[in-house]
């Protein structure tokens, strides 16, 4: 139930190593973000930081108006669930979950009456009820020891849901868990963040878990937000080549060709075939006003689609690999001049005939449309249809417009007006932010 | 055929190697278990109190062990004072060195790489050397003497934080998310190290009571020098250690095996009990180096 | 010689990797010269400019400190009291009041007389009555401990004026400061750890602390028997004591160098086999109970580990006992069994009684080494053991390719510390032997038996020569220190602590 | 099962402490008979005193009994608390120069010790009183044994720390036991039995044969330093090597054993050893229903010429500690002087064998009657003094001894004996 503001928050390790970089992020009461990227992203250490487990080295962290830097963990009211349970191998499940009741001395009102702490009686109400929520009032007198993995995650939640608190962290939760199990907790972490209804942030490596909880995503890579946004924005409008990349899978194809306008219209020719863009995708070329030019071409696998031989933008590609994955076939291909691509194709919709063509060896067609092709700067790697920037490239305008404050500050007589300007300069790269945080 | 055959004489190798382990094993277990069976034969012999070629008494009897629990000797004031020392010590040897492995596994601050190498260096340095200058501080402090057993007490505690490898290893490979949870759920250092930690460390603190008991029995020199004559002062190692020299082993051998047997027993006893967790402790400690 | 690629050194046989591993070894040690080199000079000049950062920024404090931090500055504890911090503050004062006291009352007289060592001697009567003048042993002891009071002083006192400034700060910035009930917190919170430090450092800086420092300093006094206080004084002598490890002139026979180098040696003979004869038999012994098919696994190891549990000081007198030449049990048996012809003299020979032992620590270590080295075996991935025999690799094969890589790298830290250990094993050389057989030709009545680190005992306590005894524990802690850092350089598994956690 | 085992100890522990309080052992006891004490000095010393005394374990409890006598005989004079440790005599020197202040104010220490004691200061100066009185009632060799240079620095509290032989009269008759060759012919003869003589590889032992041939070997101490600055040696002699020559002889035999631990009766016939073993000697004896036999060292002949062998005189001092107190220095002495005195020797040796150093319990009936100490009187004729030495000299003579033994040749035995003498030079004290 609060509002998480991190400010410039950096982590600096010792012998200088900067592993999160001016981190900018407003969370608002009541919302699900996940925090998703590759292991070493700093996502965990940025959840360390909230949760008051790392210290924060640089900028500052409010939780529900309040700066927390210098709150011990227990005073910031989060709750908090480990990746690897984190469970007291020496209690019962039923002390184990009244653990951080007991050790709660606050003075409290309940029922119109002062008291400290929780009585007995609270405390067996409070972890018999979250135990029932759960599923696991029959292991209440148990060790951890003698659970399951998925059993000792539900006690791990629920020793995180008997506490009162403002912002419930989950460092991945669901990594120890075997993929059958993982896909049944997040159905019930989705129903339990309606039953808590409070803020959350959760930390992933995996992307399926990211778009499916998240309200919002902040996909970070080396220490920087490569993007923020609903899990829609980041899946059809990747700001970059690492988002484009990193949601979805099997990841998305790419290509280094040049988009070339002619007339009105655009063109790509990836693999030596000369494509057109249509739809969304050209008018949006067209209203930013771009020119022929070098790009890397992304497709999503999912968004190429057999074709008849020789019809309009077919694509001629031999099958290296196919991977039958039940209700669609995984086709690793390479196209003629040697580019291998992924090509994922639901198995409903194909013949016994073409079933029986999609062998090692054989040549198929394949074509996709304009509306799916996304364009990227090859230098930047930035999504050429995106305005907001992101990563390290963010940083260093950022930097770049604080050594030019610095500067004319320095230089001239009256010092505050053209720092001001410069922040107003800085303005284009935040303000997307917070417009995706309103939306 | 060839391959029945080819098995048979596996089965029969086996056999072999099997019987000639055992005949080895059976071997290593005399070995190491005779000199103790000498010892007991010898404490039982009352023909020759001096230091003998048969290992069978001449004439058996329970006199040596009458002799360490009659009046002429001062056997059971040694054995008190050894086991009272040792009952401190291992309590508070075992804190201290909890404290110092806990601390050192699981804060972080400026001084702990330095701290380490430090005692890492000191207990380079032999410790024979120190033993005058320790004599001089529990002089001071009037430990010596007569008031010898709180003094060997303080001093065998005192520097025992530098023994704290073994439980670091122990509590490094305990997860530091323990930790971390307890901290979010409202515990602080100090609840966390009581009411987490401590409970799991059970095996490590058998093994370090166990340890830091069994110390105070071997010491003759120190314990010998601290008591400066003094009976009252006097353990066990130092007392039974006085009647092997020359002048004495003729006239005390045998008592000498008597007083091993009765020290040996109950420390034996507890480790034969315990030996589980000290397997355990000398494993890990060994591997962590 | 051109750099090897990874890929071209692995075409090349054992003898041409291992000559080049060998060259490369000597090309890099100017390297590490270097290194060294730019080490020391980075540190001297963190050292440097740390120690006049420091005095600027005391001065820097006083210059603009207010009154009470100039108060302060005399008065520990000043500033903090007045600035609401009494717990701190009083804790300051307390120790400025006991430092005063201690060095008025007790300290002082001997840091006085530290450059000296005393000058009055103490003088007998005629009447039996002895007038005690300057103990140098107390001018020694004392002065260091108030040199280390005054080191602890002056960090208090450093400690006393940050916080001036800190408290200054935060009055000016309008921010809460610590109160003394958030100082308590903090000790059993965020600074619990200084609290669980606060008795074990404390016992180990005045219980091994001052005294090594102590005795290196006894290293440079001419402390022997003939100054030997209460009696005599004794004082400095500067780096004498170590010339002696030095004098080669005198060929005609034991001086002390000649001594040392043949202790040494033989203390490192030692050391090597008493290490590596009992892994090995260890690792066997291990190896023969946890094989497969051998039943009674446990009462094997119990009654292994049966001489664990038995005080070493029994155990060991006893066994030394057994050994007497000729009425020990031993001599008993081997005379019964060759009619009386046969005795052995096993503690009368220089070569045998450093065989017997060397045989007899086997006795002693191997229950030992057994259970460390289960431990591990039980570790070894069985399907290592599995692949190797479906390659079609014999026992012995196996033992050597796996199992004794496997073990020397887990066990390469433990090795090193058993080594050194080995060459401080007291208990075992002076139970069984005493050192002995004593040789004429030996200095200070060592023999062929001692190690340095018995021979410094029965320098210290039986000619009362404690210079000497010094010098040999600094060298010890040399020969330790060098062995060890040369070889927690060479083994594989240094590992970092933190990849456990 | 630690649990209970905790608790227990828990319910001992009490006891325990207990127990450890209650052994101090306090000494004010009135109303004996007087022994003779008499005092020579005429200090007011009156008073009470602590006095520590460290002594063997077997004299703890006569000590106490002595000094009680003493308060007595002194007529209320002193009130004495004191407290008796047992403490054996190289431990008793060890602890006195750890620490002088703290030890004990009256000792027991053995010889060899007094020079390294004397340095460090542990031992006071007796006065000119005391010395002639001591000399008058003890001899001058009693006396000289507690001299260091020209002063006296203890009280002779026993003369037995010398060695003599012993034998089983039936296997060993009285007569073959005076000369080496007979009693080795008659171990043999008795079926191989034994004589147990620890000469080679014992220094203290060692020096028989070479003091029975007239070689000395004396060393000078520095008075102020305790340092050996020097020595005059004679064992390369050719004395030293009649000497060697007979060590030699004696280890041919197969009878001949180096050994000191006692099998006498046993597999020994005969044993070269000190008063200390005569006890268990005795008990063996009555035991096994066999006469045990005492006599000086036999003679041994070599080249035809007839030597007998020689011995250590070795006495056990009593050292009194320097105090800070006259009046307690001079109490201290007087106790010294009563403990030492006729009395109390006589009754020492009664109760625990220790053969006196005064001349007039020397003429009591049961020492005249006790075979060790009278082989040891008879002994005495061809002892020398223990002087002071290197402890490391003991270890030289060891060393050489046992290269004799094993020489080839007279050559091979000079050589031993030279390379001794080079080696000497380094048992002196540096600088």
């Amino acid at each position: 139930m609060a509002r998480v503001v991190l400010k410039d928050v950096k982590k600096i390790y010792p012998g200088n190593v900067e592993v999160v970089h001016k981190f900018n992020l407003d969370i608002k009461d009541k919302e699900f973000i996940v925090f998703v990227g590759p292991s070493g992203c700093g996502k965990s250490t940025t959840l360390r930081m909230v949760a008051g487990l790392e210290e924060i080295s640089a900028g500052t962290v409010e939780i529900d108006g309040e700066v927390v830097n210098d709150l011990q963990p227990k005073d910031r009211h989060i709750s908090m669930v480990f990746q690897n349970y984190a469970l007291y191998p020496h209690l019962t499940v039923y002390e184990n979950m009244a653990f951080p009741l007991r050790l709660d001395k606050k003075v409290r009102v309940v029922d119109g009456k002062e008291q400290k702490g929780y009585t007995n009686d609270q405390i067996y109400e409070r972890v018999t009820s979250a135990a029932k929520v759960l599923g696991i009032t029959q292991y209440l007198t148990r060790k951890p020891k003698a659970l399951s993995g998925g059993q000792r995650q539900r006690v791990a939640i629920g020793r995180a849901m008997v506490k009162d608190c403002k912002v419930f962290l989950m460092d991945e939760p669901l990594s120890n868990l075997d993929a059958k199990l993982r896909n049944q907790m997040r159905a019930e972490i989705i129903l339990l963040r309606k039953r808590i209804n409070t803020t959350f942030i959760y930390v992933t490596h995996d992307q399926t878990e990211a778009m499916t909880l998240g309200d919002r995503i902040v996909c970070l890579k080396d220490g920087y937000i490569m993007q923020v946004g609903s899990p829609s924005e980041l899946f059809d409008m990747p700001a970059n080549l690492f988002v484009a990349q990193f949601i979805g899978a099997p990841m998305m194809n790419t290509a280094e060709c040049e988009l070339l306008k002619e007339g009105a219209k655009y063109y790509v020719n990836p693999f030596g075939h000369k494509l057109v863009v249509d739809g969304d995708k050209a008018k949006a070329l067209k209203d930013r006003g771009i020119e022929s030019r070098k790009i890397i071409l992304g497709v999503r696998p999912e968004h190429i689609q057999l074709a008849k031989k020789g019809s309009a933008n077919s694509i001629p590609v031999e099958i290296l690999v196919n991977e039958m994955m039940g209700s669609e076939y995984h086709l690793h291909v390479q196209t003629e001049d040697g580019t291998k691509l992924v090509v994922r194709i639901p198995t409903i919709n194909l013949s016994e005939e073409e079933r029986k063509e999609m062998v090692m060896g054989s040549k198929i067609n394949i074509v996709f449309e304009g509306k799916a092709m996304h364009f990227f700067d090859p230098e930047n790697e930035r999504n050429l249809l995106v305005d907001e920037i992101y990563g390290p490239e963010a940083m260093q305008l950022e930097l770049e417009a604080e050594a030019k404050a610095k500067a004319n500050a320095e230089a001239n007589e009256v010092p505050e007006e053209p720092a001001k300007e410069e922040v107003k300069a800085e303005e284009p790269i935040e303000e997307p932010k917070e417009d995706i945080a309103e939306k | 055929m060839a391959a029945e055959k080819h098995s048979m004489s596996m089965s029969k190798k086996k056999t072999i190697v099997n019987t000639v382990s055992y005949i080895v094993l059976g071997l290593i277990s005399v070995i190491w278990i005779l000199p103790f069976v000498f010892l007991l034969l010898k404490s039982f012999d009352i023909g020759n109190t001096g230091v003998t070629k048969n290992f069978i008494p001449s004439a058996w009897g329970f006199d040596n062990y009458a002799y360490l629990f009659s009046s002429d000797c001062n056997f059971l004031q040694w054995y008190f004072n050894t086991f009272i020392i040792a009952l401190f010590v291992c309590v508070i040897q075992t804190v201290m060195q909890f404290m110092m492995a806990y601390t050192l596994s699981r804060f972080r601050f400026k001084l702990r790489k330095p701290l380490m190498n430090i005692m890492l260096v000191l207990g380079m340095f032999p410790g024979f050397l120190t033993m005058i200058v320790l004599y001089q501080i529990l002089k001071t402090i009037g430990l010596t003497g007569d008031n010898a057993v709180p003094g060997l007490i303080l001093v065998y505690v005192a520097s025992s934080g530098m023994g704290y490898y073994v439980i670091k290893g122990f509590l490094d490979t305990l997860p530091k998310s323990l930790d971390e949870a307890a901290l979010v759920d409202g515990a602080n250092r100090m609840q966390i190290f009581i009411k987490v930690i401590i409970p799991l460390c059970k095996p490590i603190l058998i093994y370090t009571v166990l340890t830091s008991f069994m110390g105070p029995w071997g010491d003759f020199v120190f314990a010998y020098t601290v008591s400066l004559g003094s009976q009252a002062g006097m353990n066990v190692a130092a007392g039974l250690n006085s009647w092997l020299s020359p002048a004495n082993i003729g006239s005390h051998f045998t008592h000498f095996c008597a007083g091993g047997v009765i020290v040996a027993i109950p420390v034996m006893i507890l480790f034969l009990f315990l030996q589980k967790y000290y397997v355990e402790g000398v494993t890990g400690g060994a591997v962590k180096g | 010689m051109a750099q090897l690629t990874d890929l071209e050194y692995l075409k090349l046989n054992k003898a041409q990797r291992f000559g080049l591993k060998f060259t490369a070894f000597f090309k890099a040690i100017p390297g590490w010269f270097k290194n060294l080199g730019i080490k020391i000079w980075t540190f001297m000049k963190n050292f440097f400019w740390g120690v006049v950062n420091f005095f600027k920024n005391l001065g820097l404090t006083f210059w603009h400190g207010d009154w009470k931090t100039k108060v302060s500055y005399f008065v520990m504890g000043f500033g903090s009291v007045m600035r609401g911090q009494w717990l701190r503050g009083i804790l300051f004062f307390l120790f400025e009041v006991v430092f005063i006291l201690y060095m008025v009352l007790f300290g002082g007289k001997f840091l006085g007389q530290l450059y000296i060592l005393g000058q009055n001697e103490s003088s007998m009567g005629d009447d039996g009555t002895i007038k005690y003048g300057d103990n140098s042993f107390d001018i020694l002891l004392y002065g260091v401990l108030s040199l280390f009071f005054i080191v602890a002083l002056i960090y208090t006192w450093y400690l006393n004026v940050k916080q001036n400034k800190i408290g200054e700060d935060y009055v000016k910035a309008k921010k809460q400061l610590a109160t003394a009930k958030d100082d308590v917190r903090a000790l059993v919170d965020k600074d619990f750890y200084k609290t669980l430090l606060a008795l074990p450092t404390l016992g180990i800086l005045i219980f091994t602390v001052l005294p090594i420092f102590f005795m290196i300093l006894v290293a440079f006094t001419n402390y022997d028997k003939s100054h030997f206080p209460p009696q005599n004084l004794f004082g400095w002598v500067g780096f004498d004591n170590f010339g002696l490890l030095f004098q080669w002139s005198n060929s005609e026979g034991a001086s002390f160098s000649m001594t040392f180098g043949q202790i040494l040696l033989w203390t490192l003979v030692w050391a090597f086999f008493a290490t590596f004869t009992n892994y090995f038999l260890g690792m066997l012994v291990a190896m023969l109970i946890n094989k497969k098919g051998i039943k009674l696994k446990k009462l094997w190891r119990t009654v292994l580990v049966f001489s664990i549990a038995i005080p070493q000081f029994i155990s060991i007198l006893f066994v030394s006992n057994m050994f007497q030449y000729p009425d020990g049990i031993i001599n008993g048996i081997l005379s019964t069994l060759s009619g009386g012809k046969l005795l052995i003299d096993f503690w009368g020979n220089a070569w045998i009684a450093r065989i017997t032992v060397i045989v007899i620590n086997v006795w002693i270590g191997v229950p030992y080494l057994m259970l460390v080295v289960t431990g591990i075996l039980m570790n070894i991935p069985a399907d290592l053991y599995e692949s190797a025999n479906i390659d079609g690799a014999s026992p012995w094969q196996q033992y050597s390719k796996i199992t004794l890589p496997y073990m020397l790298f887990i066990t390469g830290p433990y090795l090193l510390t058993s080594f050194t250990g080995n060459m401080n094993n007291f208990n075992v050389i002076y139970l069984l032997t005493g050192g002995g057989p004593k040789v004429q030709e030996y200095y200070g009545n060592a023999g062929k038996t001692d190690l340095l680190i018995t021979w410094l005992f029965s320098l210290a306590v039986n000619d009362t020569n404690y210079k000497l005894a010094a010098v040999i524990g600094i060298m010890v802690f040399i020969v330790v220190a060098v062995l060890s850092l040369v070889i927690y350089n060479i083994i594989p598994s240094t590992r970092n602590e933190e990849e456990f956690q | 099962m630690m649990k209970k085992f905790i608790r227990k100890s828990m319910i001992l522990l009490p006891a325990l402490l207990l127990s450890a309080c209650n052994f101090k052992f306090v000494y004010n006891i009135e109303g004996l008979p007087a022994g003779g004490l008499d005092f020579d000095d005429d200090i007011e010393d009156s008073g009470t005193y602590d006095i520590k005394v460290w002594v063997d374990d077997k004299i703890v409890d006569l000590t106490k009994s002595q000094i009680g006598q003493f308060v007595t005989a002194s007529g209320g004079k002193y009130t004495i608390n004191a407290t008796v440790e047992p403490v054996d005599e190289p431990g008793a020197a060890s602890k006195m120069l750890l620490d002088v202040q703290d030890g004990a104010d009256l000792f027991v220490f053995a010889q060899d010790q007094l020079s390294r004691l004397k340095v460090a200061g542990s031992l006071a100066k007796l006065s000119n009183t005391y010395v002639d009185a001591l000399t008058e009632e003890m001899g001058i060799e009693a006396v000289n044994a507690a001299k260091v240079n020209q002063d006296v620095y203890a009280f002779p509290i026993t003369s037995d720390n010398g060695y003599f032989l012993y034998y089983r009269k039936d296997w060993v008759s009285d007569d073959a036991a005076k000369n080496m060759t007979t009693l080795l012919a008659a171990c043999a003869a008795a079926g191989g039995k034994t004589l147990n003589f620890e000469a080679p590889s014992n220094g203290f032992y060692a020096a028989s044969y070479f003091m029975a041939t007239g070689c000395t070997s004396e060393w000078t101490l520095d008075d102020a330093s305790g340092k050996f600055t020097g020595y005059k040696d004679t064992y390369n002699s050719p004395e030293g090597l009649i000497a060697g020559k007979a060590l030699r002889e004696l280890n041919t035999s197969t009878v001949a054993k180096n050994s000191q631990a006692s099998k006498l009766g046993d597999t020994a016939a005969a044993v070269v050893s000190g008063i200390w073993e005569y006890e268990v000697a005795q008990n063996r004896a009555e035991k096994n229903g066999w006469e045990l036999g005492c006599a000086a060292l036999p003679s041994f002949s070599v080249d035809g010429k007839e030597y007998h062998l020689s011995s250590f005189d070795g006495y056990k001092l009593l050292g009194v500690k320097p105090q800070v107190d006259a009046k307690k220095a001079s109490v201290c002495r007087k106790l010294a002087r009563f403990l030492t005195g006729e009395d109390c020797q006589t009754e020492r040796f009664g109760e625990a064998s220790w053969g006196p150093t005064n001349i007039a319990s020397n003429q009591s009936e049961k020492v005249l009657a006790h075979k060790g100490l009278q082989a040891l009187h008879e002994q005495h004729k061809y002892a020398k003094p223990q002087g002071q030495c290197p402890g490391a000299w003991f270890t030289a003579l060891a060393t050489t001894a046992t290269a004799i033994v094993k020489a080839g040749s007279d050559g091979e035995v000079q050589a031993a004996l030279d390379t001794y003498k080079a080696g000497l030079n380094d048992l002196l004290d540096a600088d």
